[in-house]
């Protein structure tokens, strides 16, 4: 279990110090905002599920997506706005998505994709299907109306999605402290009627083992309807960019400190046997090297490919076919 | 049941009416609009069973104006449901099942309260095709009512589908009798697009010829509801009505109307429109809504630029009054165009001054 | 203390039964949405508040506009579309105000005044006024995402505004139960950091010595910040309308017959001693008369108001006199 | 302080330059669209203590580009305030302090979020003083900022200030240098009435001429930045410097382009717009935004409308590709109008027809 759970979590951490390292050089054509800090929640939610669940994000998606085992040459030609991009360089880095690996997109707009994951949800109940749907979001986004009216929704509803809050105290440069009056989220989903557990020091062996008892007992349909995490986590860059923040005074390196030390990728780096680790690093760096190289070859999308993709072609084969 | 799909035989033959168009089909059947938007949604559940319908109200006793009625018992409460009042949530709701194969219609009893549901709307639904790169489709209709007179006023009354044609990549279709509000809808469910499909209330009460059969009345095209020669009339939603009867009006002083019904404003059928106004040289286009940045500034402005250099044209926009809507009945009145203020702006446009002609109302064209 | 809520009740049951009355005569130009049967709380929460204190409502506000001290003649006028009604015929039923009143307006979007109210106390506590700011809004409010936002900011911002759900179990026409996951309110509010209160049976004086207290104890700053109240009662009429909506068969008779047996106006009228209550009951009456001889006679508004009060002239005396 | 109101000197003097006109009030001083919206709040704040300024991040390190920086320090975090994710609500809470007497200053970092609020502000903000019957005012200022560029795409890049045009009751202002940008925010904050205060991020880094002392640029006026014989050329918000360097690239081919700034939006000045039309017979208007209900297809049809039978003329729109705003550099360079399009948009509508002109880029007319 820690082999595959320390793949993921280099592998992210990899992927993100490569992007912060090449960003200077202009050559990523998309702002970037880093999860170095927080791999663990992704790494640790997204473990127990399966290639056909689903995943929504939010523009801080790179560990996300590569967690659920998106596509990384897509990912990081993407950033470069190539054509062999994962959106062929129309979306960006905000918008990340790649539907083999059930990554069903990220947005900008805070909020927006937690109401999407539950309509998601609505249609794999609907369908009995066996899917499961995790929405992630940060804490600020649980003060958006859309939260508490989606959750309520999946409530009302007992939809087969697990809500992951990741926590990093901060939106941008601004504590929770000062944006909610009663800083707990948790207790917001709780009164909405989920059960509701808080995650509190990033530990990702406890995440995952939660996260597994959830989705087996949803799976087990034991459980049914929908299920709130609240992963505090730490932010180590700054919101958006390769550097750090703690220059601009709104938060200290002391406060950054124990989250530094309790690195959960050297933690987990520990559990795993020499042998077993230099194995899954020179994996790891071997297809990010290829991937840079995949990227950084690849042409831009043609000026045709302005005007494509605004609609799709009224009435697919898709709809007609299922007539009568 | 029959499900071959059929294409609205007529807007290829711009100039026939309704009637004509459909007595080709058997014996000719008349619907109210609202039965026509039921039978539309029954017909495509029971034909495609991804098709799912929700909004606040849908499945109570007044089952939005009739337009929902029986279809709970039908579908099921899984397919079929009230909601929360939650539009923003609930849109978001909506976007995320037609992501997931689903094609969800939403129901609002108020395009007022549409408000809410911007961002996910604007934000969301209208850009997800082209940021995932063309990966995943948002098949949603959208259903909203425009309201109008008996005290409705500010926040009851507003038709403001020019936001959606503003924003590319949601189509928007405003049917005016119940011939449309069928094919169009149907039309609508088969987009794979989201679709914004603006009814209003006045209109559900009209009764006309509605086939049986599944037809659609297709994106992009509009229809001349009335030939003429004098002058072109476009009225969009309710307005096509008053436009109709503006028509007879003008009858009276030998003034010969072209009217055009749009039906889809985005994608907008300037061609018919531009054709009709290279003809007549005169374009008064008259909306249920405001006039600045709206449907009738871009219908005028994609005319002019058509004709620019061809024909040296006249136009003029009639749309509410620039200001919030009263509810005062001597107010409510000024603030909507109606027949014949249609027809006198007409006359005047066609004798290039203001003339001192008053139509008397004639109470017979109340039920055209 | 019975007298003057005994007026109260009295006044807005009989206010809304005239209006029942005179609807089917086509005089009135406004949809109406009675709160007969659900006066006793508008009465209880208004009747410890000051005149410069400052109530928000929505379209169900006739018993809120009375209970505040609202000017009658204005309500009527108005909804017979005059020029003398308190809009002057441009607002109609749903949007009843009176500044004098500190009745500060109504909207038909449900839940918008609850933020509009927020930002009221905001500037009261800015400006360190002693005004007390009251919210009004129904069970089906509390599902809109707004609802979640202003509470989150009240209690950051410790405002002086009390939060009253009047919960009469129906939004239009359906059950609260079929509409949220919890059906529970005060949960929410609580989750939001306020004290809530739960006042089950509709009972005016228990509403009475609960609002007294909370008003009487944010006056004293005893308490700071906003505070919540979820008063159930029930709606005798249609949503809309002057009628009953039983047949339609979505709520029992039996269901709405403990509500209707305890009528609040006969409890509190018995408990008035005969002689008074004539007094108040004729008191009422003329002047329900005279109101609506007021609003019969007074002139439609001139068709030039259309083009009226769109815009306030630029830049107020009051703006500039604060200069230097 | 200073605090005699004094109205822009020189909307009335259409033809001069900002530079001349400023130069009249002593030396001249150079300050950044930043700092100049930042002076103009601390002027307003200091002047008038009702007026409050909140947003999310307005108290942050970044202090929105640096446009509220120092302002929590001078006027305590009670007038000066971050808030939470809440843009629904805040929009709300705005408006009901504005109620209470306030001034509220809403700044959103993208204008894209204001989806979010369009509840509240189409539905209350704007048509609270109309439907209380003048009884209450509004005075209420959004700021919110316009991105490009840098893979800001789909939903960072939006310019949707028409839909606020087209409802009655809201202002809107787009001020595309230092002194309108002082002036008009000025005017905004001592305006009855809720103002749309539209600024774009790249402007935000523009240098220009800004009196020290408090001055207004009043709703209604637009003015015209480059005096011109063959076309008139109407630039909004950032548009307007792409349409500045098109002027100077169309003298190369010896055409004159009268350049016109809309500055306010709405109230429209249609009488500059149109005099100058009537002057030149051709318009092309560049827009910020897309122009499908946009404010060029507004302005083309008041235009149209006003000097039809005058003068024939041409008319012509420029705006974002009718697609949502992509991310990769090839595709966004084509998505938005530049100088040198537009110059050959003008070029081709003076000769009537397509030529075959294409400047090369003159890399000095970067820092006009
Ligand atoms: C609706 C909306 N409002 C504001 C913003 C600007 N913004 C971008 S990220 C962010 C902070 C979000 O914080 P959180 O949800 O905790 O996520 P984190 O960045 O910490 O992962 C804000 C305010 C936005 N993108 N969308
Ligand atoms: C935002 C919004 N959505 C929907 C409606 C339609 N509507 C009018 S009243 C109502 C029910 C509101 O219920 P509640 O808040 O409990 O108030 P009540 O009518 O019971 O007093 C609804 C859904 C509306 N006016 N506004
Ligand atoms: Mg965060
Ligand atoms: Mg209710």
């Amino acid at each position: 279990m820690y082999e595959p759970l320390y793949k993921t979590l280099y592998r992210i951490r990899r992927v993100e110090e490569e992007i912060a390292r090449i960003y200077p050089t202009d050559k990523l054509k998309s702002p970037v905002h880093l999860s170095i800090g927080q791999e663990a929640v992704a790494a640790a939610m997204c473990a127990p599920l399966r290639r056909e669940d689903i995943v929504f994000g939010t523009y801080r998606s790179h560990a996300t997506y590569l967690a659920k085992g998106g596509n990384l040459p897509g990912m990081l030609a993407e950033m470069y706005g190539k054509a062999t991009g994962c959106t062929q360089g129309k979306g960006g880095s905000m918008h990340l998505i790649d539907l083999d690996a059930g990554v069903m997109g990220a947005s900008a707009v805070v909020g927006t994709t937690i109401a999407n994951a539950v309509g998601y949800a609505y249609s794999v109940k609907l369908r009995r299907e066996c899917t499961i749907v995790m929405s992630f979001f940060g804490d600020g986004a649980s003060e958006e109306g859309v939260f508490a009216e989606s959750l309520n929704f999946a409530v009302l509803k007992k939809l087969p999605i697990i809500f992951v809050c990741e926590n990093n105290g901060y939106a941008i440069h601004t504590h929770q402290s000062k944006r909610q009056g009663l800083p707990d989220i948790c207790a917001k989903a709780r009164a909405a009627g989920l059960p509701a557990e808080l995650i509190e020091d990033n530990d990702i062996l406890t995440m995952h083992e939660r996260a597994t008892a959830t989705i087996n007992s949803l799976r087990e349909g034991t459980a049914s309807g929908p299920a709130f995490f609240e992963c505090k986590t730490y932010r180590w860059k700054e919101h958006v960019g390769p550097g750090e923040d703690f220059k601009l005074g709104f938060r200290t390196k002391t406060e950054a400190q124990p989250w530094i030390e309790g690195d959960q990728v050297k933690r987990v780096a520990a559990l795993v046997p020499a042998a077993a680790r230099k194995e899954i690093e020179s994996a790891v760096e071997a297809e990010i090297q290829e991937a840079i190289a995949f990227a950084e070859n690849s042409p831009f999308p043609d000026v045709s490919e302005l005007m494509t993709d605004v609609f799709h072609t009224v009435s697919t084969p898709a709809a007609i076919q299922k007539a009568a | 049941m029959e499900t071959t799909l059929c294409i609205d035989q007529y807007t290829s033959n711009k100039s026939c009416s309704i009637g004509a168009a459909v007595s080709s089909a058997k014996p000719e059947r008349t619907l109210s609009y609202v039965d026509a938007v039921r039978e539309a949604t029954d017909q495509e559940m029971d034909r495609d069973s991804s098709v799912i319908l929700f909004g606040l109200d849908v499945d109570d006793p007044k089952a939005i104006q009739g337009t929902t009625r029986g279809l709970v018992e039908k579908y099921g409460s899984e397919r079929v449901f009230g909601t929360p009042l939650s539009e923003d949530a609930m849109t978001g709701v909506a976007i995320g099942a037609a992501l997931a194969g689903l094609r969800p219609i939403h129901v609002h009893i108020r395009m007022d309260f549409l408000m809410l549901s911007m961002n996910q709307l604007v934000n969301v639904a209208a850009k997800s095709s082209y940021m995932y790169g063309g990966k995943v489709k948002v098949p949603l209709v959208v259903r909203s009512m425009i309201g109008k007179s008996w005290g409705q006023g500010a926040q009851h009354s507003q038709g403001l589908y020019s936001f959606f044609m503003h924003v590319p990549g949601i189509k928007v279709v405003a049917p005016s009798n119940p011939y449309d509000a069928k094919g169009c809808l149907i039309a609508a469910i088969r987009d794979d697009n989201p679709v914004m499909y603006v009814e209003h209330r006045i209109l559900h009460f009209q009764k006309g010829p509605c086939p049986e059969k599944l037809y659609t009345v297709n994106p992009g095209k509009a229809r001349i509801t009335s030939p003429g020669e004098d002058v072109t009339l476009v009225g969009i939603s309710y307005m096509q009505l008053e436009c109709l009867r503006a028509q007879k009006y003008l009858e009276d002083v030998g003034i010969s109307a072209e009217v055009i019904d749009p039906i889809w404003l985005a994608p907008l059928d300037v061609d018919t429109i531009a054709e009709s106004v290279r003809k007549t040289g005169r374009l008064v286009v008259v909306d249920n809504g405001w006039t600045s940045c709206g449907a009738s500034a871009e219908i005028v402005a994609q005319v002019t630029e058509r004709l620019q250099g061809v024909r040296d044209i006249r136009v003029q926009r009639l749309g509410f009054a620039p200001v919030t809507c009263p509810t005062s009945p001597p107010l409510e009145a000024e603030f909507y165009p109606d027949s014949r203020r249609i027809a006198q702006a007409c006359n005047d446009l066609v004798h290039g001054k203001p003339q001192n002609w008053h139509p008397a109302e004639r109470p017979e064209l109340k039920d055209l």
